[in-house]
């Protein structure tokens, strides 16, 4: 390994970031956006640097590992490292914090709440989803899961809409719920660990390696799985994101829902099934049964949503059903579908929550749907921004998520066919939505509301061409994201003890030289 | 007559003292119930020692005379400081502290 | 022992000169206030406060290997005994600077100028005008640090006792002696009175009828006769209920808890902080100590009634404190709720549990030091603003307040990287450690609880623009500042690198006995 | 690509001969598909600054990738009969367990008259179009979006697996919806582009699922290998496929259940309609099925439902056609009709997949040349698609009215036009495989003769019926010399494909054929089916040669049901619009009442819970003292029960 501590050194520069933004005077209204847009660049950068470091053919589990003894009376140490899934949601995060800080470029008015505030806590947000996906400590990966909420906290609460109080308060209790539900299974598995190997510890490998009574698994997997449940969000523990959604300005909706809800499937894949293989067994009927639920429940709620916002978050809801139902049946091709998804759903969320933002800011921040109708014959370039978003959501072929999607589909079917018949039937509802979103929107006579609005303008589409760029490459070109997410889900399902089921007919090789 | 005797008066007479504590209304008399109830344990404090054969709890009915004084002193310091600013001394008048 | 044959006790006064310390300061604050002029006696008490705190734990770190019980066995100077007279001495100390306060009230200091003059009367505003203050208080705070002292180290129910006394005779006198609202304050101490000496009265009680079944008041005694025949129902089961009510009173469990809200509430700032740090963390070092080593014997009998006890603490702590609007009472509400998650820690009667426990404290005791300082700067003319809603949008006026004290409540709201997180979580892992999943259980249930009043406080503080009327905080004295920044710095710390504090209690071991 | 359980390959598994790859000219496969995409690309990225170009632009990559193709296929036929199929692997696209999708394409005999039809019909629309959007202030996008199509369709119809097919698949999907709805401010365009959107994307549930089943049934989705290893999956594994395989042909050709979208579509500019809606994109189900016949060989009950569905929706279209007055729909309508008689053919096995191929194509050149002629009626009409507003048009627009008559003798299937030949040739083989089949193919080509001579009646002759200041013309030649070029192919794509093209041995290495004896000379079968389909003619004569009235009149059951287009409408609107609004608002009511509900009305407990209990804290001393006794009790009753076990 190279000798540089990358993963540090990606969560530092945005701290360093922040904390230059707010020793910056009070009075300047653009220089805080230029610099916080200069570190999270820097940042990206260094993390494409050392992404193309990444060896994917490497043996060893995690690579840019680094770690010191942190409360060593606890067996906790400062542990970091990614394996081929970690690497990607840190390449999310890196890449969609540049984006919403020139999206959200005017999200705060000046005179009005701190501007500088509002881009440092992105930036310490930053930090930590960094650290939230290489944490390999287990411990550490906790603190950081819960040390998250409070910058998006502040970001809902102090500069959300009308009713940003009650979602941020919502968003947090319902967290913290999860979070000390998650802590007590934590402390569990951490008295397990003392139990057996004399000194109790936080190491993800050690913990890994631990023999855990199937009986007290199905309790601390429950711990785990409510919490990570909770922050996807999967159904029935869903109901503070329609809210959050709707309050947060599109920036934080962006790296809520894109980035920090994946935490929740993240943790799904790196520590439940891993560290309670039996009880991942033993429940997966039943979160496959959420899931599913929740594919088709999100979906149709998302159909009959009256709030733009609202709309995408059940949506999510939905997507996020896919995600954990192709963790939860355990084949390759779902687990591997759910990674791509969770990459292609935080660059849809991006585009549908940054362009809906660009259209609301142009109409005074409504988010009804109703407000609109006929974008596209007064502003066609964000009509048709709209439209790819609207697109990328129901999975076009061609589109990063139509990989993940039909992926998690194969492997669902792979392992249950009615089950993947009706999680099939989703995708049918969620183009009707879509649809109906953007027919609603940008076709037809031009409101009031929408008349005389202008396009989007250079910057806008500057923000946005990298989500679309990126959202395309990953349809058509996949192949690099699956070098390094391959080895990460084949080791995963190794230690869950799982195999992929074969074919009824063994394939017929390809003869030939080729 | 057997300490048993002894142990049960003291246990009426602090049963008697609560109770006074609990029913009255005039803050000296509910400090005195307080007393009783005081006094009540130094019975029960000689008894013991009478039963166990050593004199510590005599020894203890002593200090906790001593120690019932220091509180008279301070108790009534506070119930004459309370009684000067509302002109009464009942225990519920003073109701501003509640929920 | 021999009554006829008297043998003089033997005493190691060096082993005891921190109790020494503290307890003749205050006789001699006692005497400066007889015989010292009026002007005079406020640096005299102050020196003689902050000198022998200081001193005392001065003497105490030096002492700290010379481990042993002292004065017949009265006295346990034990590790934990060592860090609980340690802890209590550095909150006394940060209370002691709140208390010397004198910039904030625009009157002066926190404390009435006489405490017996007439609430709003001629007199009382003259002394106001003349600027006279009064100092009495500080030898009945040293008395009250004596107390404490003697308290988590007595080994024996009479001491215990007595040292109970000792603690609380001065509070009660100095929770009546606030310069605002005094009527309030009149009324905490006349219930802080009435209901302490009752509840001391059923502690003495049971230390009777301990002492008629062992013989003894020693705790080593009580113990192996515990031990020894764990028969004789009536007396043990009565002794050992009454003993622990006498206890949980201090600590404000439920449901000997009524006092807390009331007197937290009318007392001032400075004092209620000393009552929320340092008497509950003392209660908690005397009930540690006589559960583990009087007790300990019986504990398949008390952990049940602690669990119980526990649980019913932090949930009707949490509950209620929902459903206030007043920050002093809040807070008091969530001190009951705090203890009952200590009470988690000492229920296992565990080592780890007595670890988690004083880690708790120690914790706890910082924080809640840090959050009565800042309500004692969150004021108006008329006094401390108490009410919730005042204190919308500090955090535009007084950010940096407002900040810290947003840090004290992520700390009680147990949040990672503050001490509170650490310490719930030592209290959880004890528990889980002796298989109590039901406890953590309530425990998890009870903080989502808490943790929603306290994020209630983040909402108003920043998320609520200021309304007409309110202040910023006020701009304090550098004393107040000392004591902020430093139990700000402990909060933080413990969550960070809760390394040195978790060695150090773990070195210091379990009671002796 | 890490092996697994799932590619475990048993010791001396039978193997197969790769396709050739792709050298010489093939090489270039790939151009095919790049240069329309790139036009797409260009188009749509390069915003209004391509305006003025643009659309050139787009008519010279679909017009380059047609003269490739005429290249490839003269390449082809270079080349031995047996080996006519080239592979390339372009690149590798998704490969996970034993899930390994290359990016490849392959081109054999069938493939190729598809990329034949598509570029070839796709330039003269493109060219077209010129005219015909010469006006539109989009004119770019819509270019942008025809290259668009031409790209994803080529794909659909090269790809050498399933899962790339599927994104050809989608991707026509998304340009039909993008040009059905290209006149977005009209809601009618906007509500049909998604309405065929999304009864779209029920096949393409039905062709995912069916990936998914080939691939754990096979462990691979390209089509040769499947193919290969078709014969040893058991029977009802082939039939599943077979249906899901049926339900997605349903969707993108219009096949009932799923045709309703199709009438819709008419909302697009009328080149879309052309090129999309009669001559490829909807025949893309026929292609699927017919590349899928190893699998359909082995399950007789799939190929039954195709012919029935076939047949349904032969019937369907056609009525349908019979009664609509708006001339657009009334094509489509006969599109699903034709479309049905391809499906059919296809379900009737080896006898019938090279004439649904060969009808596909004549189809493919008339349809186009039937739309294109009425989209340059309705250009000279100012946009009247109305019927009963034409009349005697043949007079005003000679070239248009001369390359309809074309295509419409071509459809009815007068011998020697294109349709004849193609058409006989499935109601032969229809015959030749089960009577019943044969005659309704035969009642068909009746109701056909029809309802294309009524339009033709009412459009070109009889009396005008249009108002006074509509100055019917004739369009400009870019847009009649394609009309001329498709009339002449309407004339001769039958005879050519049958006898110079040799269809059918063309073919055959892809589809296999198959004769049966039949009981009655061919000669006869076919006048037999002249002698229907000039009854059909002959009553469309009899009704419509006197005056046609401008408003329609009340009519009977079966005319106001067609006109109605069968009521597929308020079907669908009963079986599943409605149930998914109902479902959406009682989702929406769990949501926000009983889940949200339950969050915050344990929120309100709580909160409720402590206002209640903090009146226990009465204020008064003694109560406190009260709770404290009460307390004291209840210790020491824990206590005393603490001690009894």
């Amino acid at each position: 390994m190279t000798s540089l501590p990358w993963l540090t050194v990606l969560m530092v520069i945005p701290l360093l970031g922040a904390i230059v933004l707010m020793l910056l005077p009070r009075d300047r209204d653009v220089l805080p956006k230029q610099v916080a847009l200069g570190f999270s660049l820097l940042t990206l950068v260094l993390t494409v640097v050392m992404g193309l470091q990444f060896q994917a053919d490497s043996t060893a589990p995690f690579q840019f590992v680094e770690s010191y003894p942190w409360i060593p009376a606890l067996g906790i140490s400062y542990a970091v490292g990614v394996d081929g899934i970690g690497l990607v949601l840190v390449a999310l995060s890196a890449t969609l914090v540049p984006v919403v800080i020139l999206a959200g470029w005017n999200d705060v008015a000046p005179g009005g709440r701190s501007i500088k505030g509002y881009f440092a806590l992105i930036l310490v947000l930053e930090t930590l989803m960094i650290g939230v996906f290489s944490a390999t400590d287990v411990f550490l990966f906790f603190v950081l899961f819960e040390v998250m909420l409070i910058p998006i906290y502040f970001l809902i609460g102090r500069y959300g809409g009308a009713d940003r109080r009650y979602a941020a308060v919502k968003f947090l209790v319902y967290s913290l719920v999860g979070g000390l539900l998650m802590l007590a299974a934590l402390i569990g598995l951490y008295v397990v660990s003392a139990q057996q190997l004399g000194q109790g510890t936080f190491d993800f490998a050690a913990l890994v390696g631990l023999d855990v009574d199937p009986n007290t698994q199905k309790i601390l997997f429950l711990g785990f799985f409510i919490a990570f449940a909770i922050k996807a969000p999967l159904w029935p523990f869903h109901t503070w994101l329609p809210d959050a959604a709707k309050e947060s300005t599109p920036a934080t909706a962006v790296l809520l829902i894109g980035v920090l809800d994946k935490v929740g499937t993240f943790g799904m894949i790196r520590y439940l099934l891993p560290i309670f293989p039996a009880a991942s067994d033993f429940y997966a009927p039943l979160v496959v049964a959420l899931a599913v639920i929740g594919i088709l429940y999100g979906a149709l709620v998302a159909f009959g949503q009256k709030d733009m916002k609202r709309l995408f978050a059940y949506s999510s809801m939905s997507h996020f059903g896919f995600i954990a139902l192709g963790i939860f049946v355990f084949t390759s091709w779902g687990m591997t579908g759910s990674t791509l998804y969770m990459l292609a759903h935080g660059l849809s969320t991006a585009s549908l929550f940054l362009t809906a933002g660009f259209l609301m800011m142009r109409a005074g921040g409504s988010s009804l749907i109703s407000t609109y109708s006929g974008v596209n014959k007064v502003a066609p370039v964000l009509a048709g921004f709209f439209l790819f978003a609207a697109l990328s959501s129901l999975a076009l072929p061609g589109l990063a998520s139509f990989i993940g999607e039909f992926l998690v589909l194969l492997g669902t079917f792979a392992r249950n066919i009615t089950v993947g018949v009706i999680a099939a039937l989703g995708i049918v509802i969620t183009a009707a939505y879509a649809l109906k979103l953007y027919q609603k929107v940008a076709t037809g006579p031009t409101s009031p509301a929408v008349e005389g609005m202008t396009d989007l303008r250079g910057r806008e589409i500057t923000a946005l061409a990298p989500i679309v760029f990126l959202t395309i490459l990953l349809g058509v070109l996949p192949a690099g994201v699956l070098n390094v997410v391959n080895p990460a889900v084949e080791r995963t399902l190794e230690v869950v003890g799982i195999s992929d089921p074969p074919p009824v007919i063994p394939p017929i090789v390809q003869g030939g030289e080729q | 007559m057997s300490v048993d005797n002894y142990i049960i008066l003291a246990c009426v007479l602090f049963t008697l003292g609560a109770i006074g504590v609990l029913v009255r209304r005039n803050a000296i008399v509910v400090f005195m119930s307080v007393e009783l109830m005081l006094n009540a344990t130094n019975l029960a404090f000689v008894a013991f020692a009478r039963m166990n054969g050593n004199l510590d709890g005599q020894v203890i009915a002593f200090f906790v005379m001593v120690v019932a004084a220091a509180e008279v002193v301070v108790g009534l310091a506070i119930i004459v400081t309370v009684y000067r600013s509302r002109r009464s001394a009942s225990i519920d008048e003073p109701n501003l502290l509640k929920y | 022992m021999n009554p006829e044959v008297m043998t003089a006790p033997s005493i190691d006064y060096i082993a005891l000169l921190p109790y020494i310390i503290v307890g003749a300061a205050g006789v001699i604050g006692v005497i400066v206030e007889a015989f010292v002029g009026r002007n005079g006696r406020r640096p005299i008490q102050l020196v003689l406060a902050f000198g022998s705190l200081i001193g005392a734990f001065g003497v105490l770190v030096v002492n700290r290997t010379t481990l042993g019980l002292q004065a017949e066995g009265a006295i346990a100077i034990d590790g934990p005994g060592i860090l609980f007279m340690g802890l209590i001495l550095l909150l006394a100390i940060l209370v002691a600077l709140l208390m010397s306060e004198r910039q904030l009230d625009p009157a002066g200091d926190a404390f009435a100028p006489r405490a017996s003059a007439l609430p709003g009367s001629d007199d009382e505003r003259e002394l106001t005008t003349r600027g006279y203050f009064q100092t009495e208080i500080w030898p009945l705070f040293l008395f009250s640090v004596f107390g404490m002292m003697l308290f988590v180290t007595a080994s024996n129910l009479l001491v215990l006792f007595i040292a109970l006394e000792i603690m609380s005779l001065p509070l009660y006198l100095m929770a009546g002696m606030s310069r605002r609202r005094r009527l309030l304050s009149q009324e905490a101490a006349l219930k802080y009175f009435i209901l302490g000496a009752f509840s001391s009265a059923f502690l003495l009680f049971g230390i009777a009828l301990l002492y008629g079944y062992s013989g003894s008041v020693e705790f080593s005694v009580i113990a192996d006769a515990l031990a020894a025949e764990p028969g004789q129902t009536a007396l043990v089961v009565g002794g050992v209920a009454l003993l622990s009510v006498g206890l949980l009173f201090k600590i404000g469990a439920v449901p000997f808890h009524a006092w807390v809200p009331d007197v937290y509430q009318g007392s001032p700032a400075p004092v209620t902080a000393f009552m929320a740090a340092a008497v509950k963390v003392t209660a908690f070092g005397a009930l540690l100590r006589v559960m583990y080593v009087a007790l300990g014997g019986v504990r398949w009998e008390w952990e049940p009634l602690l669990w119980i006890i526990a649980g019913l603490t932090m949930l009707f702590g949490s509950v209620v404190a929902i459903a206030q609007t007043d920050m002093k009472r809040m807070i008091a509400y969530s001190s009951i709720a705090q203890a009952g998650f200590i009470l988690i820690g000492v229920s296992t009667a565990t080592a780890e549990g007595l670890y988690a426990s004083i880690f708790y404290l120690v914790a706890y005791g910082f924080t809640t030091i840090g959050i009565f300082a800042i309500i004692a700067m969150v004021r108006d003319a008329g006094g401390e603003m108490t009410r919730l809603d005042q204190w919308a949008g500090l955090g535009k006026r007084s950010p940096l307040v407002a900040v810290s004290f947003g840090i004290f409540m992520f700390a009680l709201a147990s949040f990672p990287l503050t001490s509170g997180f650490i310490a719930k979580f030592l209290v959880f892992e004890s528990a889980l450690a002796v298989d109590n999943l039901g406890l953590v259980i309530v425990g998890v249930i009870a903080s989502v609880m808490a943790a929603f009043f306290y994020i209630r406080v983040v909402v108003i503080m920043f998320f609520r623009e200021p309304v007409e009327g309110s202040p910023a905080a006020a701009v304090p004295s550098a004393t107040t500042t000392l004591a902020l920044a430093v139990s700000a710095a402990v909060t933080v710390i413990l969550g960070v690198l809760p390394e040195p504090v978790i060695n150090l209690i773990e070195q210091a071991g379990v009671f002796l006995r | 690509m890490i092996g697994n359980g799932a590619v475990v390959l048993s010791e001396g598994a039978p193997s197969l001969e790769p396709l050739a790859a792709a050298t010489g000219v093939f090489a270039y496969l790939w151009l095919l598909i790049a240069l329309p995409l790139l036009g797409a690309a260009v188009l749509l990225v390069g915003g209004r600054r391509t305006n003025r170009w643009g659309p050139y632009l787009g008519v010279l990559t679909v017009s380059l990738a047609a003269v490739f193709a005429i290249v490839l296929v003269v390449s082809l036929l270079g080349l031995p009969a047996d080996d006519r199929a080239v592979g390339q692997t372009l690149f590798e696209w998704v490969f996970v367990g034993g899930f390994t999708v290359p990016a490849a394409l392959q081109l054999d005999q069938l493939s190729m008259v598809f990329v034949l039809l598509i570029t070839i019909v796709g330039a003269l629309i493109h060219v077209y179009s010129l005219g015909y959007m010469e006006d539109d202030p989009d004119r770019r996008k819509f270019f942008g979006f025809l290259n668009l199509f031409i790209a994803a369709m080529l794909l659909l119809v090269l790809a050498d697996n399933y899962l790339l097919l599927y994104v050809g698949w989608e991707g026509v999907g998304l340009a039909s919806y993008l040009l059905i709805g290209f006149w977005q401010f009209k809601p009618s365009a906007a509500a049909a582009a998604k309405k065929a959107f999304i009864m779209n994307r029920v096949g393409d549930v039905g062709l995912s699922l069916a990936i998914m089943l080939i691939f754990i049934t096979f462990g691979t989705v390209t089509f040769d290998s499947v193919f290969a290893a078709a014969g040893e999956a058991n029977e009802s594994t082939l039939t599943w496929i077979g249906l899901l395989l049926l339900l997605a042909a349903c969707g993108k050709s219009a096949q009932f259940p799923l045709q309703a979208w199709l009438l819709d579509a008419m909302e697009g500019p009328t080149p879309v309609s052309a090129l999309i809606h009669a001559a490829t994109m909807v025949t893309a189900g026929v292609y699927l099925i017919v590349r899928s016949n190893p699998i359909y060989d082995g399950t007789a009950f799939a190929l039954t439902t195709v012919v029935i569905i076939g047949i349904i929706t032969m019937f369907l279209g056609a009525i349908i056609g019979s009664a609509k007055d708006d001339i657009k729909k009334s094509l489509a309508g006969s599109t699903m009709s034709q479309i049905g008689y391809m499906v059919m053919a296809a379900g009737l096995g080896p006898i019938g997949y090279v004439f649904a191929i060969f009808h596909l194509l004549t189809h493919g050149v008339f349809k186009a040349n039937l739309f294109l002629g009425a989209g340059s009626v309705i250009h000279g009409m100012h946009g009247e698609q109305e019927m009963r507003r034409y009349g005697a048009l043949r007079s005003v627009m000679v070239i248009t009215w001369i390359t309809f008559m074309c295509g419409y003798l071509a459809i009815i299937g007068i011998p020697p036009f294109s349709g004849f030949f193609s058409k006989d040739d499935i109601i032969h083989a229809a015959f030749e495989q089960n009577i019943i089949i044969g005659i309704c193919g035969v009642l068909a080509a009746g109701i056909t003769g029809f309802y294309m001579t009524r339009m033709v009646i009412m459009t070109f002759f009889g009396k005008p019926r249009w108002p006074d200041d509509a100055h019917p013309h004739e369009s400009k030649p870019v847009m009649t010399i394609p009309l001329i070029i498709l009339g002449i192919g309407s004339v001769v794509t039958g005879a050519a494909l049958l006898y110079w093209g040799n269809i059918e041995s063309w073919l055959e290495p892809v589809t296999g054929i198959e004769e049966k004896p039949l009981a009655i000379p061919t000669i006869v079968l076919e006048g037999i089916t002249l002698l229907i389909v000039l009854i059909g003619v002959s009553i469309a004569i009899a009704r419509y040669r006197r005056e046609v009235p401008v408003l329609a009149p009340k009519g009977n059951l079966l005319t106001v049901a067609a006109r109605n287009s069968l009521y597929d409408d308020a079907i669908n609107e009963a079986l599943v619009v409605k149930p998914t609004y109902v479902l959406s608002d009682g989702s929406i009511f769990v949501d926000e009442r009983i889940i949200d509900g339950t969050v915050e009305g344990s929120a309100r407990l709580v909160g409720g819970l402590g206002a209640r209990l903090r009146r226990l804290q009465s204020g008064f001393a003694r109560s406190y003292a009260l709770l404290m006794v009460g307390g004291a009790v209840m210790v020491l009753v824990i206590l005393y029960l603490a001690r009894l076990p």
